[in-house]
């Protein structure tokens, strides 16, 4: 039967796959992808655990990720796309200027 | 071509060339952020530039900055095969530059060659050619009105001017033959008597005709969209017009009053009462309406002609040979787009010195780039339309 | 084995395989499409869960609308420069610690869910299905009494973002 | 085994059933949208439109069909080839995954989802990425600028359009597509009558969603050539086309369910109008006479065939339609929901559909920034006072019990109405160029 571990499991998973992506990689747009896929591991547990306890807050709390999700990816493209008019590059370690 | 463009003696930046038989795109990545400004190529295989028109935009963003157009992908040399022709020869020949206002073409041609020979065509035939004249005017219109509604995304005006236009090209068969490139007239007058119905069927089809526009203006004339897409687009001040050379309804859609009908009228227009309609703003939206009422007027000087046919020859008495005496003369006629003049030369023999044709098309084209200036990329086909050019009249 | 682990296995190796592949793939546009399948995965999660509302949530707002965005942008930055650049950052260490470290706690998790003093928490049933039904009424009066001022907030917050986003692309500031 | 797969399976038998029928139905019916449309448009245009294969071009969508499966299917050299091949894919599972949760009639429906509606909504948006992805995957400017446009347009009025569904939500109180039918047959009114301007705005808001015209600005063929479906050819491309007829479709079961009355019947609950009942029985009579009436003028043998055959499939539903009005017991009468609610949805979901095409026929096509602006200080605006409008009503409406004012339903949906109407004249003056010199025709 599935117990609330799978669904710990499954949302570490993805978590430690979210920070790898970070971490490792040098586009800025494939590292706000990982960084929804780490909001969407913490989506799992809310989930799951609102499920175990039958209470509906932990959902309403993943719809309040959701929509900080939709924020920053507003923000971080945008932010992508002026970066990318003045210096024409994606790469988060050329992104080394305070100003320009 | 970047040799042509070289010979061509126009500067242009090579870098930014485009090769326009493989790459006609846009150069999205550009287009959408990139630099400022950027040029791109739309013809001169593209759906919407009525036929080989090349037009190089510069653009910033979608707007566009400035533009060029590039002609003569339809160049047949009319003018220079005119000096190995007969007067007569040539005549069929002017009908393939407008084509689709053949008969207008060979008016304008047979009557500057009267003019210079010094003969006229008698009453008869004068009346006949205004009339088929007239009929080839609202023809033309009915294709610009179609082509320029469909370029704009209208399906269905296009079937409806096309329906009516083949009732007059059925005229012209019934006439002489021929529909399109039709060699209506002769030098002199006419070769083929006006048939048995021809009254009857101009008359039909014009009281038809009357409602039939009132149909296309319902369609188009209130319709927000297309007011959206027309008002305020291409416009061109009447003394911009002026100093281009603009004729015919783009240059009476800027208010000014300018018709070789009524300034010089030729053929039988001095005997007929019609309005001149002008418009005030210089916009694809007066050129629109002005060329509706274009039609309405048209087809009254035609049920107005076939009132009172004259009756008589039809050919005035000129010889086999046509030698005009040596001299020069230009003749102008208000073709469907504008000023179409001849401009010829004579040695004495019997094939012309020279023939120069002010192309209408041509000279109105030329104000494409002030239209176009400030407008995005959707308007240039809407701008294209409105000036209602046709490109073998362009390149002759 | 009953449709409900069934499912359960089928969505999480769906969303493990697909995550694995967004944060692998050299195209920028591979991984947006294997985000969007991890993302969908995950939805299919939540509606094992009988949170049918996020599911939907989910689908509409992430795949429907965050992710279009990502694709457009990936396709307004040309990448095909970015493609054939180095992809990765010499940041293995860091990243290998990091995995190491969290690894260690999924041990931890599945150790402590056999034995020692969580194990309560762990063995707990799941409330019944009928606990949190009709689930989009549910979470609906949540939202509107319980969560009022988050959610005010949320949408605040939202504003302020759209405009952020409208400053941060806007052509020549 | 057999048996454990058999006890497994058999709750989903019915819905794998329906689900078949709408896979393999749904390709032909796209395609006889297809030839209706043609026809339609010949119709308004003056023509016959296509004549050739078969009786008045009723077997033309099999000849398409297999034109488009014998081409030569070309992928780009420079292609990014997987993608090439997933997006049409993408788009065509989204619209007919969207499918599922429509009722076509009170028994017909795949799955009856709490939040049905919303499902329809957000799967039926996915089919962007096939097309943003399928112009992206082309490498071709034309595909991508087309592909770009598209994206923006459907995301743009996405926005509307869920307004504009949110005001019949308001209204029938649930997301749930059975439920919403039902609540227009106990309210006893069709949801249009009560937010006709949110039913407008979903028009025009599904017309620009799914890339008709005037909204048509992806593929204008003036502008953009084909695009995101200009590289695109063959049996892919048919499968874009496809795509975009379900979507129409689905758009139009979204109005119909929504706004339209789902399955009733007109005037379901009044015993006067029971007569109706007859309607769709005398309707097939009627194809069917006709049918017979021009089978014998066919040219040839094989088409006086198919016509003959056309009558008798007429007459076949007639006798469907027609049994449960006069058998009223038994299994036949049990038939009568099913049947007649499967006519009247689908009959209102032609007329919809007959309302796209006629004004892809009348209107010019706007310009992309006039598009956007229309969306976004235009429709938007006007959806949301459209939302906050059918609130109000609805709580004027309400009864004082359950804390509303009891109003009478008309009244408080005229002064909504006029109000947000109102708003909505405002805001169009707003947008409006300033008035200019009318023409002259001077006398000469």
């Amino acid at each position: 039967m599935l117990s609330i571990t799978h669904y710990l499991v499954l949302s570490l998973a993805l978590f430690t796959i979210g920070v790898v992506g970070v971490v490792t990689r040098r586009n800025v747009i494939i590292i706000l992808m990982s960084i929804e896929l780490i909001l969407n591991a913490v989506n799992i547990n809310l989930v799951a655990f609102s499920r175990l306890f039958g209470v509906v807050g932990g959902q309403v709390f993943a719809i309040f990720i959701i929509t900080d999700a939709a924020a920053e990816a507003a923000v971080g493209l945008g932010i992508i796309i002026a970066f990318f008019r003045n210096r024409e590059t994606v790469l988060a370690d050329e992104m080394d200027l305070l100003k320009w | 071509m970047n040799d042509y463009l070289k010979t061509d003696g126009r500067a242009v930046d090579l870098s930014n060339e485009i090769d326009p038989v493989l790459d006609h795109s846009v150069d999205v990545e550009t287009t959408v952020l990139g630099a400022d400004e950027i040029i791109i190529n739309m013809g001169p295989q593209h759906p919407s530039t009525h036929g080989v028109l090349r037009v190089k935009l510069k653009l910033d963003g979608e707007k566009v900055v400035g533009s060029e157009c590039i002609i003569g992908y339809l160049h047949r040399g009319v003018e220079k095969i005119a000096e190995h022709r007969t007067y007569q020869q040539f005549a069929p020949y002017v009908d393939r530059m407008d084509y689709v206002a053949a008969v207008s073409n060979g008016l304008g041609y047979c009557e500057a060659v009267e003019k210079l020979m010094g003969v006229e065509a008698p009453p008869r035939a004068r009346v006949i050619r205004t009339i088929l004249t007239e009929l080839q005017r609202i023809a033309s219109h009915l294709v610009w009105l179609g082509t320029h509604a469909l370029d704009i995304g209208a399906l269905t005006p296009v079937f409806y001017c096309f329906r009516e236009r083949e009732e007059i090209l059925k005229i012209f068969e019934k006439y002489c033959g021929a529909r399109l490139t039709t060699h209506a007239f002769r030098i002199g007058g006419l070769q083929y008597e006006a048939y048995d119905e021809l009254e009857a069927d101009t008359e039909r089809f014009c009281k038809d005709f009357e409602t039939k526009v009132d149909e296309y203006e319902t369609l188009l004339t209130e319709n927000r969209i297309w007011i959206g897409r027309t008002k305020g687009i291409g416009v061109i001040t009447a003394e911009d017009a002026i100093a281009i050379g603009a004729t015919g309804p783009v240059i009476r859609a800027s208010g000014i009053e300018w018709d070789i009908r009524k300034a010089a009228p030729y053929a039988a227009y001095d005997q007929y009462k019609f309005d001149i309609p002008t418009g005030k703003n210089g916009d694809t939206y007066d050129r629109y309406l002005v060329r509706m009422e274009e039609m309405r007027q048209s087809s009254r000087i035609c049920l107005q002609a076939i009132q009172n046919i004259p009756t008589g020859p039809i050919m005035a008495r000129i010889g086999k040979v046509l030698k005009p005496p040596p001299g020069e003369v230009y003749h102008a006629i208000e073709a469907p787009k504008g000023e179409l003049g001849y401009y010829i030369v004579s040695d004495g023999t019997a094939q012309p010195y020279r023939v120069r044709i002010r192309p209408p098309s041509l000279i109105n084209l030329q104000a494409f780039d002030t239209m176009v200036k400030g407008h995005l990329v959707a308007d240039v086909v809407a701008i294209i339309g409105t000036l209602d050019i046709v490109l073998g009249e362009v390149d002759r | 084995m009953n449709i409900d682990a069934i499912s359960f296995y089928f969505f999480a190796a769906l969303a493990v395989v697909s995550a694995i592949l967004v944060v692998t793939r050299r195209n920028a546009v591979h991984s947006a499409i294997f985000l969007v399948a991890a993302l969908l995965a995950t939805a299919g999660i939540f509606l094992q869960l009988h949170a049918e509302f996020l599911f939907i949530v989910q689908v509409i707002l992430y795949v429907g609308g965050i992710m279009v965005l990502f694709v457009f942008v990936i396709m307004l930055v040309n990448l095909d420069v970015a493609a054939r650049q180095m992809q990765f950052n010499r940041m293995w260490f860091v990243a290998l610690c990091l995995t190491i470290a969290l690894g260690a706690q999924v041990y931890m998790v599945i150790h402590y869910a056999h034995s020692g003093v969580m194990e309560a928490l762990f063995r707990l049933p799941p409330a019944p299905a009928a606990a949190l039904e009709p689930n989009s009424e549910l979470i609906g009066v949540s939202l509107f009494t319980e969560y009022m001022l988050p959610f005010e907030i949320a949408s605040v917050m939202l504003l302020v973002a759209m405009i952020g986003a409208v400053v941060m692309a806007k052509r020549k500031v | 085994m057999l048996q454990e797969l058999y006890i497994f399976f058999k709750p989903h038998l019915l819905p794998i059933l329906y689900a078949l029928v709408i896979v393999l139905v749904l390709p032909l019916l796209a395609g006889y949208v297809v030839l209706l449309e043609r026809k339609v448009m010949a119709d308004m245009q003056a023509r016959l439109g296509p004549m050739r294969v078969g009786p008045h071009g009723l077997l033309q969508p099999l000849a398409d069909a297999v034109k488009l499966l014998m081409k030569e299917d070309i992928i780009p050299e420079s292609a990014d080839k997987w993608i090439f091949w997933l997006a049409p894919l993408l788009s065509v599972t989204a619209g007919m995954v969207a499918m599922a949760a429509l009722p076509i009639g009170p028994v017909f429906q795949i799955a009856n989802l709490n939040v049905g509606l919303l499902f329809i909504l957000g799967i039926g948006s996915m089919g962007i990425f096939g097309i943003v992805l399928g112009g992206w995957a082309s490498n071709s400017h034309y595909s991508l600028l087309g592909a770009l446009r598209s994206a923006a347009q459907l995301v743009s009025y996405e926005t509307a359009a869920g307004m504009a569904v949110v005001s019949g939500v308001i209204l029938g109180g649930s997301l749930n597509t059975s439920v919403l039918v039902n609540m227009q047959s106990e309210q006893h009114v069709w949801f249009i009558f009560v937010a006709p301007i949110g039913f407008f705005l979903y028009l025009v808001a599904s017309i620009a969603e799914t890339n008709r015209a005037p909204f048509d600005l992806p593929e204008a063929e003036s502008e953009l050539v084909a695009g995101y479906m200009t590289e695109y050819s063959g049996f892919r491309w048919a499968l874009y086309f496809l795509a975009e007829y379900t979507n129409m479709i689905v758009v139009a079961s979204i109005a119909t369910t929504l706004f339209l009355g789902g399955w009733l019947r007109p005037f379901a609950s009044t015993r006067a109008f029971n007569f109706l009942d007859y309607v769709p029985m005398l309707l097939m009579l009627l194809v069917a006479g006709y049918s017979l009436y021009r089978a014998p003028k066919q040219p040839v043998p094989v088409q006086k065939m198919v016509m003959v055959g056309v009558a008798g499939l007429c007459f076949g539903l007639a006798a469907i339609l027609g049994a449960p009005v006069f058998i009223k017991t038994g299994m036949i009468g049990a038939m009568m929901p099913g049947v007649h609610g499967a006519f009247w949805f689908l009959f209102k979901v032609g007329i919809y559909l007959y309302v796209f095409l006629w004004l892809r026929f009348t209107f010019p096509r706007y310009r992309f920034d006039q598009l956007m602006k229309l969306g976004w200080h235009f429709l938007i605006p006007v959806s949301i006072a459209n939302v906050f409008g059918v609130a109000i009503a609805s709580y004027l409406h309400r009864s004082e019990a359950d804390g509303g004012h009891g109003w009478n339903l008309w009244a408080a949906v005229l002064l909504t109405t006029v109000i947000t109407f109102v708003i909505a004249a405002i805001l169009a003056k707003k947008g409006e160029n300033p008035p200019r010199a009318p023409l002259t025709a001077e006398k000469f």
